[in-house]
């Protein structure tokens, strides 16, 4: 079980919780955890979500794992110049 | 494949030496071939015809008479470009901008397009095409456009992210939020407040090469496109699904890239290039004007900011908020959504909020612009913290560094960091004889610190040994600023060979696999970290090979300063293969000899700033001139530290230029004023001082050497440090970017009169 | 469309008025090809003035110069005897766009431009410099100040010519300055600016003036007040004030991409007033 | 429109060619004779891309007609190096890093080239304004400057 904290919007279309817990060993799970849990999440992760796990912001690695007691942050994934 | 991203604290032979770029001497020859120095044969001219309107229905366009002039080969309107974007919204997006579908949504927005034999009869063939144009109402400013009368440019929208659904349509199209802790509470804590309102306008990356391709589509379905572009792969995914093609049938090839800076990271003329061609069945050269550059790509967001920060009398900041605005053309975006981020991610807070409004207006689509939407966040935010320290009393400086994050903060933005480097670049500043240096009448200093995120993503290399020893690079980022020397000095670290071994050269679409782009500072942490992975699987390949050689066991082969080693005793006698020798022999112990590597590159490393700045004002005229300038910043590990330099310079250069006279004038009418170098005034050379470049190395954990990206975060202090320094010489606080002689003379004059 | 290379200033003049459709002067072009690439004019005949003898010379005349109407501004800078007399008038020539505009662009061109914001034209008229025409009725000499009519208007007739310009020999004891305001620190239109000439006494007492504004009206301002309050007295700071009072109350500006109003009222004062204390110092005031 | 026949001198070299009487000499070098490296950054005068010397006078060749080069002589970047022996300035802007994207380069090292033909040993700001012409958006100027004065030495000590 790992805790995830949304951004604010996420938030919003999951249920107002801005923690959320979900059991996943990974990014890939995490995502189809989270669809499941909360279906407005969905159109999100699919626009792209950058998970932040201990401080380092991951935008396409699925396979990442979540190490137990991580802090996992969900972040907009952004555009640079 | 077991590739290990860990930082891992070896000693380097080539990385971070100096030498000549592997492209530079096409470059000082006018050899090198950029998006308009390409030409095929039976070419046409394209040219674009734009909506002199800032906001206007399309209800009819008479293309009849401009296909009846000879010469005229193919003339398309959106028509010529239907919609296959499927409800991906983004992608319409980019498609509209590109021909604009049932309303002109700015002053040169494209409205159609011939091809022609030549230029003469192109120009002549687009004033015989016809539009019909219904005006509408316009909106150009942040401000006024989320103001309830103003005109509505999209009717569908509903502005995201708030906790109700609104009943209304409105010109902003997204809330966001960020933040932790209980910013009232905070402010309850404060002994001293500072609150004020910032404004910045838009300004456009100008790099001096306007966008360029030349598009040939085949009858077979089959094309090539010849384009400048920070990422030709990309480039490819958004022609073939606005035009409908499968993707590997359309190659593209980039050319030299003169300056992108971010506005070239997506299509404008490019699919308009490809329609012409398919419809003329000809090949077609599509340049932009200076003038449609200007007009119709690139600018990045005008903003309004609101700070407010509060600090105990012993100097710690107990609550930070900001409201952030920002345009983002006529099209949502997620430009305030990144100022939110990005505003107060230099410091240790346990109260703070930011919201972000994303608002459409009647001006160009914004694009990303180097560190998009943290220069203006960086602005308020550090002229506010500026303020406070001398409402407070303290050194500006030692008020940042009492304040700065470090390892283990929870950041603005949420999560908590890794090793950073803000407090050793505020250190370094502090220390800096920049800041002893002696200060005339009229003078100032201003610092500023900032923050850029840096990414990764997708990213190839193909590393081919030749027969003779000789290593091609085959890379998939684009080299905006000598990242194919850089990329050939981690291949030369890695291989242990010379440097001038190696050749590297940008692949084209048909060549590699997908890689992302070169934007978000990423070109050489990502492709560095593919090509450390490719030559570490064709040293296995050496090795094996060697072993064979040898006729011993690869697991008795090192790979050590470009040679294999039989190791252990019983092979004491071998002596040593170098690459050279084994690859001889490629052709019979297995054939060529390649590493390839196809990866994400994730866990790019966050990177800070801090600049120091110097400038005098004229309080006559409100003039002013950059006397001194310092940057410090942190690049995790400099591979080539001229480069690196060069990037740091470059934002510096970026920055001043945006602080003290480049913006997008608009008349009333909503067209641009300004739209050519002469009036949109970037630095030049006699501008500038010297800009003297500190480079940390603070390695990223996450990259075999501790690569972080550095080509952004330069340009995010330099509005806030010029803005400090003008207000301490001047006498006032300048709260309107860019401070034009104007605007400073005004200010001056509004302080004397009281 | 045609491109023709005449060699006598009377075959111009010729083909000039015998133009049917629209024609052009070519002397530097850093105007004409600049708005012709933008559309805005379209000729069907351009006449390079450079193969006509005498054009490209600058001479030295029984009473000053005369400056061909083809000489690049870079060969004024270049020109010792014209610099020593007329600094002011060199300065101003050598302010007009980049070291490369520099080697094409010519005062005449800057002048029958009809730009508000010339940079050589204020320098020219407080030098009261003159205008050689050539026409279909023969040559005439008139006052710089009365070629320009409105923004990108002319006095000139229809197959009219300036042939050169012409500057005085300078009176002992007198020189002029020319300053202009742009936010960069090269490669800007002027957003206001002045010329100034004067001429002192023994005692470093003003006797004649000339004071001129540009950007600041649809024509170059020549601000008779403004002399009139030099004149008769050393440059004090009583002097100085009236005279950027007086320039900046002269101006009838506009806002615009370059500045406002204020701006360049504010800032016409305060140019005026540095140019007159240059111009004081070359004509060797103390 | 009739074509205006050109008779003129490119980098040492005699050089005929047909243009169109209003076509700008850098579309003729570019499109006709295939130099293209001088660039169009602007096309109206304000970046310095395209700087070619003609008859010993920097200009930008945006600014020119095609026509006027009849008889005159006509330096580009193509004709800095001789042979294989790149020219100091080419060699600087190489050592000292002085191009990012390299779109100006061409611009700067022809208006560079001018600048040290008329003043040999040229100081920072003189440097400075000589060249506030050839707009640079890459490198903050810094390096170009640097690059310039390295070959000022150079060059007088040849």
């Amino acid at each position: 079980m790992v805790e995830v904290t949304l951004w604010g919007a996420l938030s919003q279309v999951a249920g107002g919780n801005s923690k959320v817990e979900v059991e996943a060993k990974d990014i890939r799970e995490l995502f189809r955890k989270l669809a499941e849990q909360y279906p407005g999440l969905e159109p999100w992760i699919d626009r792209g979500i950058a998970v932040a796990i201990d401080g380092t912001i991951y935008r396409d690695t699925w396979s990442k794992e979540l190490p137990p007691g991580a802090e996992i942050f969900l972040l907009p994934r952004l555009a640079g110049g | 494949m077991n590739f290990d991203p860990r930082f891992s604290g070896r000693k380097f032979a080539s990385v971070g030496t100096r030498p000549i770029r592997p492209d530079g001497v096409d470059k000082v020859t006018g050899r090198a071939r950029y998006g308009a120095d390409f030409n095929m044969a039976g070419q046409l001219v394209g040219r674009v015809l734009r909506s002199p309107h800032a906001h206007a229905i399309i209800r009819k366009i008479d293309t009849s008479k401009a296909e009846a002039l000879s010469g005229v080969k193919a003339v398309i309107t959106a028509a010529d470009l239907p919609d296959l974007t499927d409800g991906d919204a983004a992608m319409y997006d980019i498609l509209d901008n590109c021909m604009a579908r049932t309303k002109a949504l700015y002053d040169g927005h494209a409205v159609a397009a011939v091809a022609a034999i030549d230029a003469r009869t192109a120009r002549q063939a687009l004033k015989l095409i016809e539009v019909d144009y219904e005006v509408l109402p316009h909106v150009t400013d942040v401000d006024e456009a989320m103001a309830h009368h103003a005109p509505l440019i999209n009717d569908t929208i509903f502005t995201e992210g708030l906790e109700q659904k609104p009943a209304k349509a409105s010109n902003v199209t997204k809330r966001s939020q960020f933040g932790h802790g209980d910013v009232h509470q905070g402010f309850g804590a404060a002994d001293f407040i500072v609150e004020r309102s910032f404004k910045t306008e838009q300004t456009h990356q100008g790099y001096i090469e306007p966008h360029a391709c030349v598009a040939n589509v085949s009858t077979d379905g089959t094309a090539d496109l010849w384009v400048c572009t920070q990422g030709h792969f990309v480039y490819r995914q958004h022609c073939a699904q606005l035009l409908g093609m499968e993707a590997s049938k359309l190659r593209v090839t980039s050319s030299e890239i003169g300056g992108g800076f971010g506005g070239k990271t997506h299509v404008w003329a490019e699919p308009v290039a490809l329609a012409l061609s398919r419809k003329a069945g000809r090949p077609v050269k599509l340049v932009m004007t200076r003038d449609e550059v200007f007009r119709a790509s690139g600018p990045t967001s005008a903003t309004s900011i609101d700070v407010k920060i509060g600090a105990r009398k012993d100097g710690t900041i107990t609550a930070a908020e900001a409201t952030l605005r920002y345009s983002a053309g006529p099209y949502a975006g997620s430009w305030a959504e990144i100022g939110a981020m990005t505003a107060f991610a230099c410091y240790k807070l346990d109260n703070v909020k930011t919201v972000g409004y994303e608002v459409l207006v009647n001006r160009p689509k914004t694009a990303a612009y180097r560190a998009p939407s943290a220069p203006m966040a960086a602005f308020a935010v550090e002229s506010a913290v500026d303020e406070l320290a001398k409402e407070i009393g303290i050194d500006p400086v030692e008020f940042r560094i009492r304040n700065a994050a470090q390892e283990g903060t929870r950041s603005s933005y949420g999560p908590v960091y890794g090793p950073i480097g803000i407090g050793p670049t505020l250190e370094a500043v502090k220390n800096h004889a920049h800041m002893k240096a002696p200060l005339k009448a009229n003078q100032g200093r201003g610092m500023a610190c900032g923050f850029w995120f840096n990414f990764g993503g997708q990213t190839c290399v193909d590393l081919n040994i030749g027969m003779d020893g000789s290593v091609s690079l085959a890379v998939g980022t684009v080299d905006v600023g000598g990242s194919r020397a850089s990329l050939s000095l981690v291949a030369a670290e890695e291989l242990g060979i010379d440097y001038t071994q190696l050749k590297a050269v940008v692949a084209d679409t048909s060549s590699l696999g997908y890689n992302d782009m070169t934007d978000g500072s990423r070109g050489t942490f990502s492709s560095s970290m593919a090509t450390i992975s490719a030559a570490r699987n064709a040293i296995k390949i050496l090795r094996e090979r060697a072993a064979q050689m040898w006729d011993i066991s690869v697991d008795d082969v090192v790979w050590e300063q470009g040679h294999a080693v039989a190791k252990g005793e019983k092979h004491g006698n071998l002596g040593k293969l170098s690459l050279k020798e084994i690859a001889a022999k490629s052709g019979t112990t297995g054939g060529p000899i390649a590493g390839h590597s196809e990866l994400v590159a994730d866990g790019a490393g966050v990177s800070f700033a801090t600049h120091i700045c110097d400038v005098e004002v004229d309080p006559e005229t409100g003039s002013t001139r950059v006397i001194r300038y310092t940057v410090v910043q942190d690049a995790g590990k400099a591979v080539h530290p001229t480069y690196v330099e060069g990037q740091y310079q470059g934002g510096a250069a970026q920055g001043i230029g945006w602080a003290l006279n480049e913006e997008y004038i608009y008349g009333k009418d909503g067209r641009l004023q300004n739209a050519g170098f002469l009036d949109y005034r970037i630095p030049v050379c006699s501008d500038l001082p010297m800009i003297d470049t500190q480079i940390l190395e603070i390695p990223n954990p996450n990259h075999p050497y501790g690569v972080r990206g550095v080509g952004e975060t330069s340009i995010v202090p330099p509005l806030a440090a010029i803005a400090n320094a003008v207000s301490n010489a001047a006498g006032v606080r300048m709260t309107h970017i860019p401070m034009s002689p104007p605007r400073i003379l005004a200010a001056i004059e509004a302080e004397r009169e009281g | 469309m045609r491109y023709i290379r005449p060699l006598s200033i009377e075959d111009a003049v010729g083909q000039l008025a015998g133009s049917a459709g629209p024609a052009a002067i070519l002397a530097g072009g850093s105007d004409l090809l600049v708005r012709m690439k933008g559309g805005f004019v379209e000729p069907e005949l351009i006449i390079d003035i450079k193969g006509i003898t005498g054009l490209s010379e600058i001479r030295a005349t029984a009473d000053g110069f005369s400056i061909g109407a083809a000489v690049p501004c870079a060969v004024l800078g270049e020109n010792a005897a014209l610099k020593k007399a007329w600094p002011g008038v060199v300065e101003a020539a050598k302010l007009i766009g980049s070291k490369q505009v520099q080697g094409r662009c010519t005062i005449v061109g800057n002048l029958c431009n009809a730009s508000p914001a010339a940079d050589s034209v204020p320098a020219l008229v407080a030098a009261g410099a003159r205008a050689v025409v050539v026409g279909p009725s023969g040559k005439r000499t008139i006052a710089v100040e009365t070629v320009p009519t409105a923004p990108g208007r002319t006095s000139l007739a229809k197959g009219e010519i300036i042939e050169a310009i012409l500057l005085g020999s300078q009176a002992p004891r007198s020189a002029d300055a020319y300053l202009r305001f742009i936010p960069r620190t090269e490669m800007d239109i002027a957003v206001v600016s002045a010329g100034v000439n004067l001429t002192l006494d023994e005692a470093g007492v003003v006797t004649a003036a000339r004071v001129a504004i540009g950007a600041a009206a649809p024509t170059v301002l020549l601000v008779e007040e403004a002399a009139e309050a030099l004149i008769g007295r050393k440059l004090d700071e009583a002097a100085l004030e009236r005279l950027a009072k007086i320039c900046s109350g002269a101006c009838r500006p506009i806002d615009d991409k370059r500045g406002t109003i204020e701006f360049r009222r504010k800032v016409a004062g305060v140019l005026a007033r540095r140019a007159a204390q240059t111009a004081y110092a070359r004509a060797g005031g103390k | 429109m009739a074509g205006v026949a050109v008779s003129t001198t490119i980098n040492g070299d005699a050089v005929e060619y047909l243009c169109q009487p209003d076509e700008p000499l850098l579309d003729v070098l570019r499109d006709r004779l295939g130099l293209t490296g001088a660039k169009e950054g602007c096309g109206t005068g304000d970046c310095g891309a395209c700087s070619i010397i003609l008859d010993d006078r920097l200009v930008c060749s945006c600014l020119v007609l095609g026509a006027e080069a009849e008889g005159r002589r006509i330096e580009t970047v193509e004709g800095m190096a001789h042979g294989d022996r790149l020219h100091p300035l080419q060699q600087k802007f190489l050592e000292h890093a002085a191009l990012q994207c390299g779109i100006c380069t061409p611009g700067f090292l022809i208006a560079a080239k001018d600048l040290l033909a008329k003043n040999p040993d040229p100081t920072e700001e003189e440097i400075r304004f000589g060249l506030a012409g050839n707009l640079c958006r890459c490198t903050g100027y810094d390096k170009i400057v640097r690059a310039v004065q390295d070959a000022a030495i150079v060059m007088k000590g040849a």
